[in-house]
């Protein structure tokens, strides 16, 4: 496609930074087991929004196009506070906006055409990818904006839903990959201290920038 | 050509993009003359954005030098820098280049990027309202404005930068006739002030009108360049490469034709050009 | 990379086959791969490869360049299951599973044996079930994956979404690469601060152009007789090829008799 | 006009958007000729596209009244979705119209949702790929179409369902010259088929050329209609419209003025007529 410039460049030029658990990497057990885990809160969703549409089919049509949003959001090199670049998740922003429920259909969705069009993720790894992206972010990433929202501290929600959001999809994927390859000593916490160490330097300093991000956009929102 | 006359030189470029097998343009050979009116016209998909977007530093080409003043282009981040701020590049559909909420800052994006002091910026924003008639728009939102008063911002937005070449493509799209007379104006404007323009374009009859210099594109590479009158006076090649012929240049054809056919003295060479005058006139 | 794949998918030499049977070798291959041993699942990559890059026609460059994905992300997860530390005082209770280690004060980091043994089994099993995975993603069009996805009785709403997200992903995608262009030839990534600050102008203006695109697209379908549905029709094209066919049941045929034999003796 | 010879009529109509002050059309009165080229032509933002939504029915006029064949329209679902049958709308932007993946796909959505049986479906969506010279395209991905393929389609997907009344707004912006003859064809075998159609474009030469009865828009009112070349003759009144002329015209009238300056006998009408057909024919 002509025209895409060198700026949406992802994936192969910088594999360490991917965010989702890569096609493969858990054992059938696990796999099955988190596909297993997500699956209700998939068909929840599901339920809920074929109620919504069918007294509204239309917003059929803005749900696909903030699924595109997410997609294209989460394709977005962003600038670092460390100065490398990697990608926002958008589950805070999602969350805040569509509520947690609809964001584990648009979630996995979103999960499906990263894994289709940008080889992120995979198939059999969907169900652990879709439990920490589009399950576990977007609740607490909700749960802590309506806190805040409590302590009428609205800004402050935004940015804390965005970075913590995101960092604990990444915590989630660090247990997921703990769980899956306990350590021969320590077993499983000792794994998790090591995949989320490792996540941590990456990661750490994205939540920020992406919950930086989330409050300039909400800021124009308002503004708008 | 001297080469202190050229300001940009194009020498067997090859751009492909990443995902595609073709490439976009190849062995692409061209010099920008300094102080001319310049306009690139081509089939849809010929590789004129392609070479917008390569002499703006946007792409860098496979093959092939690009040179300014003479000067290979350089890539690192400073040079890029620099070389923005002498190659203005005015995108096709200025919605998607407007990036601030109102006129006033989306004018000062670019001198804000450069980390000019703060009194720089305001007196150059302040020239550039006033040069470009949008001292009223100042504070308007962009949402709001028309698609005419769209397009002279996107201009002012990148004539801000003071560049020595000016890129504008496909810029009279969607704009109504009055529009484009006052396109014409606000170009001349920036003309008079020693800017080297060129403009990619479907309007012929604008590029007869208009340009000092034309170059013909088809796949990638240029075909034919010259003066207006040379470049449409190869009719019969401009129409193999699907572009058709200023509709002026068919008329008086034809009404020489008619002349003849009726046995009447066709009109002479003095009398075509002193038409010619009179309609670029109205 | 992006879009590549789609691209691909497209105009692959394999694309006329029909989608189902390109999809039904695929799963039984992601089956027959998670069971497989470790020689085993190195030779179906090597055979997917034949299928993918000869076959198929896709450029090698791109299909390595695309394994390259998994290969990265099994690199940054070595360091995690190969070292581990243990106080000095419990290197007794390790000792098994040390391969080799270093003393950093109270500290003993070392490469475990058992992390070892996890890497090797990670590395051939990753590159084969993403091999597997690539063969449907570079052979079969998305579009013909939600056919076939309403065909065995998915929800209407699942695939109405994919079918309207696909198309509106290519549709932001080309608006935000449009204003990052026009930012960056406006000099919008100089450094971290321009960079945030034109990211953050992006994705608000993608937003609201996501708002704008819903209006207008939604008045475009509803002139085209939108009824809350989205039905299409279409004509099956495909044409089964024998000696593809063959080929892919004989492979598989011997993968199942050599993994069950496997099995089989184990017991 | 007898009633019986118009398609589709606004009288007195006035329509403003939910968040506007002022009316995007107000007093709006016209009649659409049956089996006629007919031209919408006026400013930008002067209430064109605000018009063709009035006709598709997307929008419903707070004042006035529009009728179809006579009878006024009715809102409710049923016959909204039988004027749309009759009244095909392809907008400015194909991208807005295209929704599904492939082509064939795309086309036969307006037939899906009149519930028509599949074989009729498979007939017509077939005729119409044949028609619009699709069928090698039939099976392609819309998302990798170029502008004027995906515009082509974009007319298909609305001529499938057989409209008598065709709207186009703004159709040939980002054509190239050759895309511009071919959308020509493409328009000239849908007349031929016997429909209506009604375009709006800034490009008054393909008006001149092609048009039968034009209408001048101008801040949501009729102000002007007629042939080509009553319209057009009345330069003054256009050019205070902000409209301007199409260059054939100037271009003639130059000639004349230049012939009576050099005093030899201006052109006959007749042959200036000549002169008209031989342009438009190449």
């Amino acid at each position: 496609m002509a025209g895409l410039s060198f700026y949406l460049v992802v994936g192969a030029a910088s594999p360490a930074q991917a965010m989702h658990i890569m096609e493969g990497f858990l054992p059938v057990g696990w796999a099955i087991f988190w596909w297993v885990l997500s699956l209700p809160f998939f068909v929840l969703g599901v339920k809920s929004l074929t109620q919504i549409t069918r007294e509204n089919p239309e917003l059929k049509l803005l749900l696909a196009l903030a699924g595109a949003f997410s997609f294209v959001l989460s394709a977005l090199k962003i600038p670092s506070v460390t100065g490398s670049c990697s990608h926002p998740t958008g589950t805070g922003l999602g969350a805040v906006l569509f509520g947690p429920s609809v964001m584990a259909v648009l979630g996995s969705l979103v999960l499906v055409f990263q894994a289709v069009l940008l080889a992120h993720g995979g198939i059999t790894t969907l169900g652990a990818n879709a439990f920490s992206m589009a399950i576990v972010g977007p609740w607490i990433a909700y749960g802590i904006y309506r806190l805040c929202l409590k302590q009428r501290q609205q800004k402050l929600g935004i940015f804390l839903a965005a970075t913590l959001g995101s960092l604990a999809t990444y915590i989630v994927t660090s247990i997921q990959l703990a769980l899956a390859f306990p350590a021969a000593t320590g077993g499983v916490l000792a794994s998790f201290i090591k995949f989320a160490g490792i996540f941590a330097l990456t990661q750490l300093p994205l939540s920020i920038s992406e919950g930086l991000l989330t409050v300039l956009v909400w800021n124009w929102l308002q503004s708008y | 050509m001297s080469p202190e006359s050229e300001l940009l030189s194009f020498k067997n470029v090859e751009y492909t993009y990443p995902c595609s097998q073709h490439p976009a343009v190849q062995n692409l050979t061209l010099k920008i003359p300094k102080h001319q009116r310049c306009a690139v016209i081509g089939r849809n998909g010929c590789g004129k954005t392609t070479l917008f977007r390569l002499a703006n530093g946007l792409y860098r080409p496979q093959r092939g030098i690009i040179e300014w003043q003479g000067k290979p282009l350089n890539y690192d981040r400073k040079s890029l820098n620099q070389l923005r701020q002498k190659v203005g590049l005015v995108f096709q559909n200025p919605e998607q280049q407007l990036v601030a909420t109102t006129v006033e800052e989306d004018i000062s994006y670019g001198l804000c990027n450069l980390g000019l002091p703060e009194s720089e910026i305001a007196q150059r924003v302040q020239q550039t309202l006033l040069d470009f008639d949008l001292l009223n728009l100042a504070d308007a939102p962009i949402n709001y404005l028309s698609l005419g008063q769209k397009k002279r911002v996107s201009i002012a937005d990148v004539m801000v930068l003071q560049p020595q070449l000016l890129l504008l493509d496909e810029p009279t799209a969607y704009l109504d006739p009055k529009q484009v007379q006052n396109f014409r104006q606000t170009l001349e404007k920036v003309y008079s002030r020693g800017t080297t323009i060129l403009l990619a374009t479907h309007n012929l009859d604008f590029v007869e009108a208009w340009a000092d210099w034309v170059f013909v594109m088809d796949s990638g590479e240029i075909v034919l360049e010259g003066t207006p009158e040379t470049v449409f006076s190869q009719s019969q090649q401009i129409q193999e490469l699907g572009l058709g012929v200023p509709l002026i240049v068919t008329a008086l054809n034809a009404i020489q034709d008619e002349l003849t056919l009726n046995q009447l003295t066709p009109l002479s060479a003095e009398q075509l050009q002193k038409i010619r005058q009179r309609i670029r006139q109205l | 990379m992006h879009h590549q794949i789609d691209s691909l998918a497209h105009t692959n030499r394999l694309r006329y086959l029909p989608p189902e049977h390109k999809l039904l070798f695929g799963i039984t291959l992601f089956g027959l791969s998670w069971a497989a041993s470790s020689p085993l699942q190195f030779l179906i990559t090597v055979w997917i490869a034949i299928w993918i890059v000869i076959y198929a026609r896709i450029p090698a460059s791109v299909y390595l360049k695309l394994q390259a994905i998994p290969f990265g992300f099994w690199l940054t997860s070595v360091p995690a299951l190969a070292l581990g530390g243990v106080w000095l005082s419990d290197v007794q209770l390790v000792q098994t599973d040390i391969f080799w280690g270093v003393t950093l004060g109270n500290l003993f980091i070392y490469i475990s044996q058992q992390g070892l043994q996890q890497i090797a089994v990670l590395l051939t099993r990753s590159l084969v079930l993403t091999s597997c995975m690539y063969f449907i993603l570079l052979t079969v069009p998305f579009v013909e994956i939600v056919r076939i996805l309403n065909k065995i009785g998915c929800p209407s709403l699942i695939t109405e979404l994919l079918t309207l997200m696909y198309r509106f992903i290519f549709l932001l995608t080309e608006t935000a690469s449009e204003l990052l262009t026009a930012q960056q030839a406006r000099i919008g990534y100089c450094n971290w601060k321009t960079g945030i600050r034109s990211v953050g102008i992006v994705v608000s203006q993608l937003l609201q152009r996501t708002l704008e695109n819903y209006r207008q697209i939604s008045l475009g379908l509803t002139s085209r007789g939108f009824t809350g549905e989205l039905k299409v029709w279409y004509i099956r094209r495909y044409k089964p090829n024998f000696r593809y066919s063959a080929e892919a049941i004989c492979g598989c045929f011997l993968l199942f008799v050599n993994i069950g034999w496997h099995y089989v003796t184990r017991i």
